[in-house]
């Protein structure tokens, strides 16, 4: 308890006049160990928030290790609904010794720090808001196995921070008791745990900072979920037949949340699977799978990232050309190479989009949302088989592995549309049939399936120069012909792509353009230019390559476009520059960010107020 | 006389057990060279599916990149085929088979496709047992770029410009075994029965069956100093013991010795018979077969025959224990879990 | 000989009033089939007309195959020294029945067929001049050995055609004695095949066609050399020391003929190499070998086409992130995925700049000639190891595979310049070093070679996030920092490429840009254009990428640029975009070739009068 | 009484032969988790390293990617070391080797990095007898992506999940034998001396060294089910024979029983003495070691030891036949041919 009384009032008083409370608006960072179970205490904390009716996010900073190196979680608790990262830390949790000190130098003046009263973190600066607590003493009390306390240890702050920033502690308790609802004991244990952070707090700590959780209405009915859950319930409502995946980090959860449910949902009463989901040894084998499958008939799909794309660069021409149907996730990390594994980027948008030799375009699928990754997952596999060509659906980590606040997900109605297929009947109809015909002027030929039981439904897929027929060619008209027709299928594929989502009044010279994750900041950073800066802007979030109409439309009706993105050569700027009316180029200007955590809209909003020459 | 025969009744085509001809089971035109050994393979693929009475609506061909893989156009042309890419076949034939497991695969590829570049993917199909028959048409070089030495190519034998190979050749074979194929072999295509017969007896397996057959390339690798060559698989072939195969839907029980014949029941029924032409030699013993292997590649022998059967092992569809009908048909409501399913997921997550 | 006469007077006299003598100026086409030995008796009817003093090239259109089917050998003749693919036909010479009439109907009245007397060919139409050959009774009579008459009687068309063009036997002897230098038999067997077909057409032949051959002093000590031996010898005299490959059509001559050159220049009296090549697996063990070795200090290299590249897209990241020099040779064919193999193509630009996931991108240079492959060899070695990053040559299976006329190549007097490496000497100045630190304000680090004696030498090199040291790091301002000095090589890189060459008097306001192959259709499409059309243009001729100043400058000073390349997309096109002021984009024009035949003068004057609107 | 020892001379610092001190081999703290097999290798490796007194500066590292493939840095800071992509690194240690074959060259990778995406380039390492020591630390687990099943997971191991593995593992050592690996063994993370032992003889061999050594994944793949695990290894191992190693460089010599000891002459002079545990086994016979360690999987056995050795075959860069110098360091004058010889080749064109 003396604890708290080393702060001295001068200090606190340096803090300068009384600041007005903070009421639902904060962003709370716990430093600790990767490895060291903090996942489920940060969890129940976020919960609680989130039971109080306040919109949260949390993101993860989490390091390509194991166990022992530094890790952060961050919480943003905002009532406005802000749940991009902020880049002011208002509480810190400082439970890791290595890097406490950096991370208290790091804040601004008047935060606030809880730490682990070991690390005298007091003596590092005195311009925040201190209190420690004794975990050690505390878990002991709680917690007789010794073994366990590491774990348990963690569960403390969260009753602390609970008691200071007055979340009710029924949510606490609820919050525990859903995250450890299936293990009774580890529940009771971390209650107790949690209760006594609590009543530490109540007994030992007094409140000297203006940061509180009050109960409001903005979180009912909503759930919270990571990008790759809801991308694999998207996935498996798409009707989803065959998986392959090789684990990659950050796409390996969308697979294995995704063999869960599964085995939940796609297994019949007689114990069988309606469905295939196959480990290969690497990711050449895992788009080969999906090829052939898809070939075949399958609604198939792989996940992977960067490294994973650049291997399957063969066969995505391959894929291109004989045109088969394949979905792949991109859940984009830091690159080139190997880069930053767990660090989030949108730096493969480029590279995908001509991803093989020879003359290639992909359609690709931007989700901003988990809502969205549940709904683009059915339009990857109804474009990839009404185009019969590769869809990329390019996710990235931030999106795919945080927790995500959102309106539950809803039953999807749109009938799954398994593109242009022969049957044995149409096969009688016709008598025969060119597997690489424009037959409806859309570019989109009719393909069979094999085993379908007519003698003319067989064709020769093959990535070698072929004609109408799919018959082996090298002729240079029919080599043209045929690709020019495969052109034409991605410029058809521009009036079905999903459309982009357009905000603001539509008066202002300027415009922001933005897809992805980017999104979150860019709501933000509006807000904050109208706010301080009375600059209005129109914002345009484009969901899909290729560009529809809007897009284009957008450019023409701004002076000057910002598009903004998380990579460092302006990769979406860059596809823009190549398919908009060239008179427009010169109204682009590109705000980019490459340092892997997730863009922020301070700093949109600084760098825009910039390049604006304010 | 011919002028006689204008009123004799036209004979009625021979057809097989599904009233087909052998028509129906040829190719388009091959565009190999005069001689080329994969040619003879094609032939006898053709006749192994037309005796075994295959529907060939019910078959799909996947080659990789190779003058071997492009035999698969030039037999059965009513099959569905799919030329990949180079030594990658072995994951879109799986991809296809995992989509319709209902259908016949069979990949047709090269020991450059397979062992060169497609190493990696050819270890991992072997130890998934997928039921995929796997011919590689092994003539130790590559001969779409023009005669360079594949691993396959043993070691000292010559190109024909007189170059060595000094790197060890890859055991297709020995390697299929350990890994988890469960039916393989090695033939010649020159060997016509024994060719014949072991393709059918790969039809009627369950499982990967991986047959190596020594096809020599006429153009590039043929010649004296070559050990694919024709000459020297007459010298050196030396049969494990002599095969014959009796389908489960034919009648006649052949007679046969047990003491110097060992049948093999396979899993549809049928039997694949061994007649001992050396010691004591069990099929079903990996340890045994990769030894004799071994062995007589040190002697500079090319063993062939079947080497090694399984026909209990599950194969690797069969333990992913999916819905009788093939994934890639399944209706929406066979795939689209209910809107109480949704629910349930949304309620987890509030 | 019965067979001329029946080409009637008639049909003769519908060609026309009588026509000019046409000199020094035509294209011969000789369709065979591929397998039959026709290589040689191209080749030895090319070099006699190259002997005769004039400017010649040869083009061979093959299928994908080993033997059997057609083939297509056309040698251009022109005293103006036009070496691109000339459309029109003049003198066909048919050998093979399967092609023989579509070979015939694709003629432009009044062109001359050669063909062999069983085809009739002279039934086809009556609009050409037609001579034909009783070849087997001929070859019959010259070679006794029945199984060798297929290979000779390709030669007697060499013997008929030098008679009806005139061109001096000597010629035809000579060449087949160097054709056959070492085969006295064959060479022996193929003169009196050639002068029995000479000796045929004197006897039965009544010249009736407009064409000749007269000597002239166009080729006085000039070389005929394909593109992969000239890349070859200048990757020799660049000091390469190791070379990987694996085969893939049109690369595997380079390596191939590598080997030969190696052995015999690069053995040293112990009889050990300066050198080792390698045959890969595949295509990523190949590029990863290179960059092995380059890291280890060798210069190592590998040559491929398309579907190499799209397999050593992750490779390329790894080394373009850890900084290591690598050539790589794009013997450019026509994709996506196998496409024609064996059909020309500028398809893999795109691709290659930004291959890799994660922000990429890579130097790439662009040879237009024979002369070119043997300095840009250097060119690209200097520069991966100046910017310690993978270098493309760019070339095309019509500069690689086919034979150019050039002068013979100038030794290169540029010493070979390894780049920043530290050697012990230089640590035990300096102490230590930190690999990637910009020490220079170029980007560029400096580096050490394993086995350098000294404690402090050492390095990690590692493809994940990495500090000044090479030290693992997750620090966001480490991996923007390094990102932004990478990128900063990129940019120093622009004044140190080969700088483009610009044609022209400067004072047209009609630009034409093109690269690689391009060049020589370009050469004449000028002249056509300002002969027949009277529109002078300028010219610029990109070398490498990224561009230099003058790339920008040449389109800043015209008003349309037309971007002539050999892709469906416009890649060079697109990358301009990328690269240019935006203002200048809407200047830029795009003219494409996709159909695997290399892209002749007269499509591109057609095409850009057209666009011209006139 | 530590007050007294004050004044007491301090020792000189324990050196090797080259007077470096074990501090000279250590590398950087490692990230791996505390118990993690891989650790106990990085230890043994900077032992032997040590102990055979190579100069750090004449090592350089390769690896992969995963957790073992961040061993290296973990050890020898002094040498060169670089850590790659995923499952490739045998193609970059074999150019580097080709560039300076007077370095010795350690790849240290793990099993998901070697047999899954790996797979193909190991094959080729091994046929080519490249001269690298390859070190697999073997968990049968996938560790840096958090434990799922790799190709070398028993069938019927599980996963910390429950998840039974149903497909059969690839068996390193036996495939490097067959391929043509000259030095081929296993080891165990636990098995300190013998670990030891082998990377001292490894570190003397000419030619592709391949040591598959099982090193328990502490976090994912220890647990009870796991045939990975230290409990399981302790119960399993079974060592076929008793190695010991004595270097060239030393005098010392060990008395040995040539009836119970079989002695392996190392072509640099050191001696491998195999102490005999069981019935006869020659090392230098291929398929008598393939032999055994099929019989010994199917006994359900770990067998650990040195299971081939050949000392005579050539590696592949003795069969390239370059010049002495390391190609890296070539001056111009020596890579460069001569005017005279571009003369020449002019000519032949013109
Ligand atoms: C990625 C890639 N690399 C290289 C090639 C060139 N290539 C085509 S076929 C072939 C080798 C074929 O050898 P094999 O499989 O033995 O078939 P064969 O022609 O001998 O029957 C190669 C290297 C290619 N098509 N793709
Ligand atoms: C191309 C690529 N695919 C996937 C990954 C993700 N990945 C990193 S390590 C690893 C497996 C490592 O397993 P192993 O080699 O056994 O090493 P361990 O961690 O078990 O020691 C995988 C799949 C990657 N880094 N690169
Ligand atoms: S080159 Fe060889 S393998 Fe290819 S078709 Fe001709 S004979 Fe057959
Ligand atoms: S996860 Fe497993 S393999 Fe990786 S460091 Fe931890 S114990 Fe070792
Ligand atoms: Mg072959
Ligand atoms: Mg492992």
């Amino acid at each position: 308890m003396a604890t708290t009384d080393v702060v001295p009032q001068e200090s606190f008083g340096q803090l300068g006049q009384k600041r007005a409370v903070v009421v639902n608006d904060m962003s709370i960072q716990v430093a600790t160990v990767n490895g060291s179970g903090s996942q489920s205490s940060n969890t129940v904390l976020l919960r609680s928030i989130f039971q109080m009716g306040v919109p949260i996010s949390g993101k993860n900073l989490f390091p390509s290790n194991i166990a022992g190196l530094p890790t952060w979680f961050t919480i943003r608790a905002s009532k406005d609904g802000y749940i991009a990262r902020k880049k002011e830390i208002d509480l810190l949790i400082a439970m890791n010794g290595e890097t406490a000190q950096d991370d208290v130098k790091m804040l601004a003046a008047g935060a606030v720090v809880l730490y682990d009263e070991p690390l005298a973190l007091d003596k590092v600066r005195d311009d925040l808001i201190y209190y420690a607590v004794p975990y050690d003493k505390l878990v002991a009390a709680v917690c007789p196995e010794a073994k366990l306390r590491k774990l348990i240890k963690n569960m403390i702050y969260v009753g602390v921070a609970a008691q200071l920033l007055e979340i009710d502690f029924v949510e606490v308790e609820k919050a525990i008791r859903k995250q450890f609802a299936t293990k009774a004991k580890a529940a009771t244990l971390n209650l107790a745990a949690a209760k006594a952070g609590h009543d530490y707090a109540v007994a030992n700590l007094k409140k000297r900072d203006p940061f509180y959780i009050r109960r409001m209405d903005k979180t009912k009915g909503k759930i919270i979920v990571d990008g790759n859950s809801a991308a694999a319930m998207g996935c498996m409502f798409a009707g989803c037949t065959v998986v392959t995946w090789y684990p990659i980090t950050p796409s390996s959860s969308l697979v294995e949340t995704m063999i869960e449910y599964m085995k939940e949902y796609r297994v019949g009463p007689d114990g069988k699977a309606t469905f295939a989901i196959v480990q290969a040894e690497d990711e050449l084998a895992a788009v080969g799978m999906v090829i052939g499958a898809a070939w075949a008939g399958a609604r198939s799909m792989t996940a992977t990232a960067g490294p994973g794309i650049s291997l399957m660069a063969e066969f995505t021409g391959l894929a291109y050309y004989v045109e088969i149907p394949a979905v792949i996730w991109d859940i984009q990390r830091v690159g080139p190479s190997t880069g930053l594994p767990t660090r989030t980027s949108q730096g493969d948008v480029l590279s995908t989009a001509f991803l093989s030799h020879g003359d290639t375009k992909h359609i690709m699928l931007f989700p901003s949302s988990v809502s969205e990754c549940f709904t683009m997952a059915q339009d990857a596999f109804d474009l990839a088989e009404r185009f019969q060509t590769p869809v990329f659906v390019m996710s990235d980590l931030d999106l795919g592995m945080n927790n995500w606040m959102s309106e539950p997900f809803p039953y999807p109605e749109k009938p799954i549309n398994r593109g242009k297929v022969l049957s044995k009947a149409d096969l009688e109809k016709a008598g025969s049939f060119a597997r690489y015909r424009d037959v409806d002027g859309d570019g989109v030929g009719y393909r069979t399936l094999p085993g379908t039981d007519h003698p003319a439904a067989a064709y020769f897929a093959r990535g070698s120069g072929h004609n109408e027929k799919g018959q082996y060619s090298e002729r240079p008209d029919d080599f043209e012909r045929n690709m020019e027709r495969i052109n034409k299928k991605f410029e058809t594929a521009r009036s079905f792509v999903p459309r982009p989502e357009i905000i603001g009044s539509g008066k202002s010279k300027i415009g922001i353009l933005a897809y992805g994750t980017s999104h979150w900041a860019i709501i933000e950073s509006r807000d904050q230019l109208s706010k301080e800066h009375k600059l209005e802007t129109d914002y345009l979030r484009v969901l899909s390559y290729p560009f529809t109409r809007e897009v284009h439309d957008f450019i023409e009706r701004h002076d000057r476009t910002y598009v903004v993105e998380q990579n460092r050569d302006g990769q979406m700027a860059s596809l823009l520059k190549l398919d908009i009316k060239t008179e427009l180029t010169p109204r682009l200007r590109s705000i980019c960010h490459i340092h892997g955590l997730p863009i922020d809209a301070r700093s949109v909003t600084d760098e825009l107020m910039m390049m604006e020459g304010k | 006389m011919g002028t006689t025969t204008t009123n004799t009744p036209v004979p009625a085509p021979k057809t097989n057990r599904i009233g087909l001809q052998v028509i129906d089971y040829r190719g388009g035109k091959t565009t190999l060279c005069a001689g080329c050994g994969h040619n003879a393979i094609s032939e006898r693929i053709i006749d192994a599916m037309y005796e075994m009475g295959l529907q060939p609506e019910r078959v799909m061909k996947f080659s990789g990149i190779g003058c071997s893989s492009k035999s698969p156009a030039y037999f059965m042309n009513r099959s569905h085929s799919f030329n990949s890419v180079h030594g990658r076949m072995p994951s879109v034939a799986t991809g296809a088979t995992l989509a319709n497991k209902n259908l016949m695969a069979l990949g047709v590829t090269g020991d450059g496709d397979t062992v060169s570049i497609g190493a990696g993917q050819f270890v991992h199909l072997m130890r998934r047992n997928m039921p995929i028959i796997y011919v590689i048409e092994d003539n130790g070089c590559y001969g779409l770029t023009k005669g360079q030495f594949s691993a396959t190519a043993d070691l000292g034998s010559t190109l024909k410009s007189g170059v060595v190979n000094d790197l060890p050749p890859v055991d297709t074979c020995s390697l299929a075994i350990q890994l988890g194929a469960t039916f393989v072999g090695r033939s010649f295509s020159g060997d016509k029965k024994q060719l014949h017969t072991m393709l059918k007896a790969a039809i009627a397996h369950n499982g990967t069956v991986m047959l190596d057959v020594v096809s020599p390339c006429v153009t590039f690798n043929d010649h004296e100093g070559s050990t694919k060559s024709y000459k020297y698989m007459q010298a050196h072939e030396e049969p494990l013991h002599e095969v014959s195969f009796v389908p489960a839907f034919e009648e006649i029980n052949v007679e046969y010795d047990p003491g110097t014949t060992l049948e093999v029941t396979m899993h549809d029924g049928s039997s694949l018979r061994l007649k001992k032409l050396e010691q004591e030699y069990d099929p079903t013993d990996k340890i045994q077969a990769v030894h004799r292997l071994m062995e007589s590649h040190e002697k500079g022998e090319v063993l062939t025959g079947v080497f090694y059967i399984n026909e209990k092992a599950p194969s690797f569809v069969d333990m992913l224990n999916v819905t009788d009908e093939p994934l890639a048909t399944l209706p929406q409501s066979r795939t689209r879990p209910s809107r109480e399913a949704l629910a349930k997921c949304m309620e987890e997550l509030q």
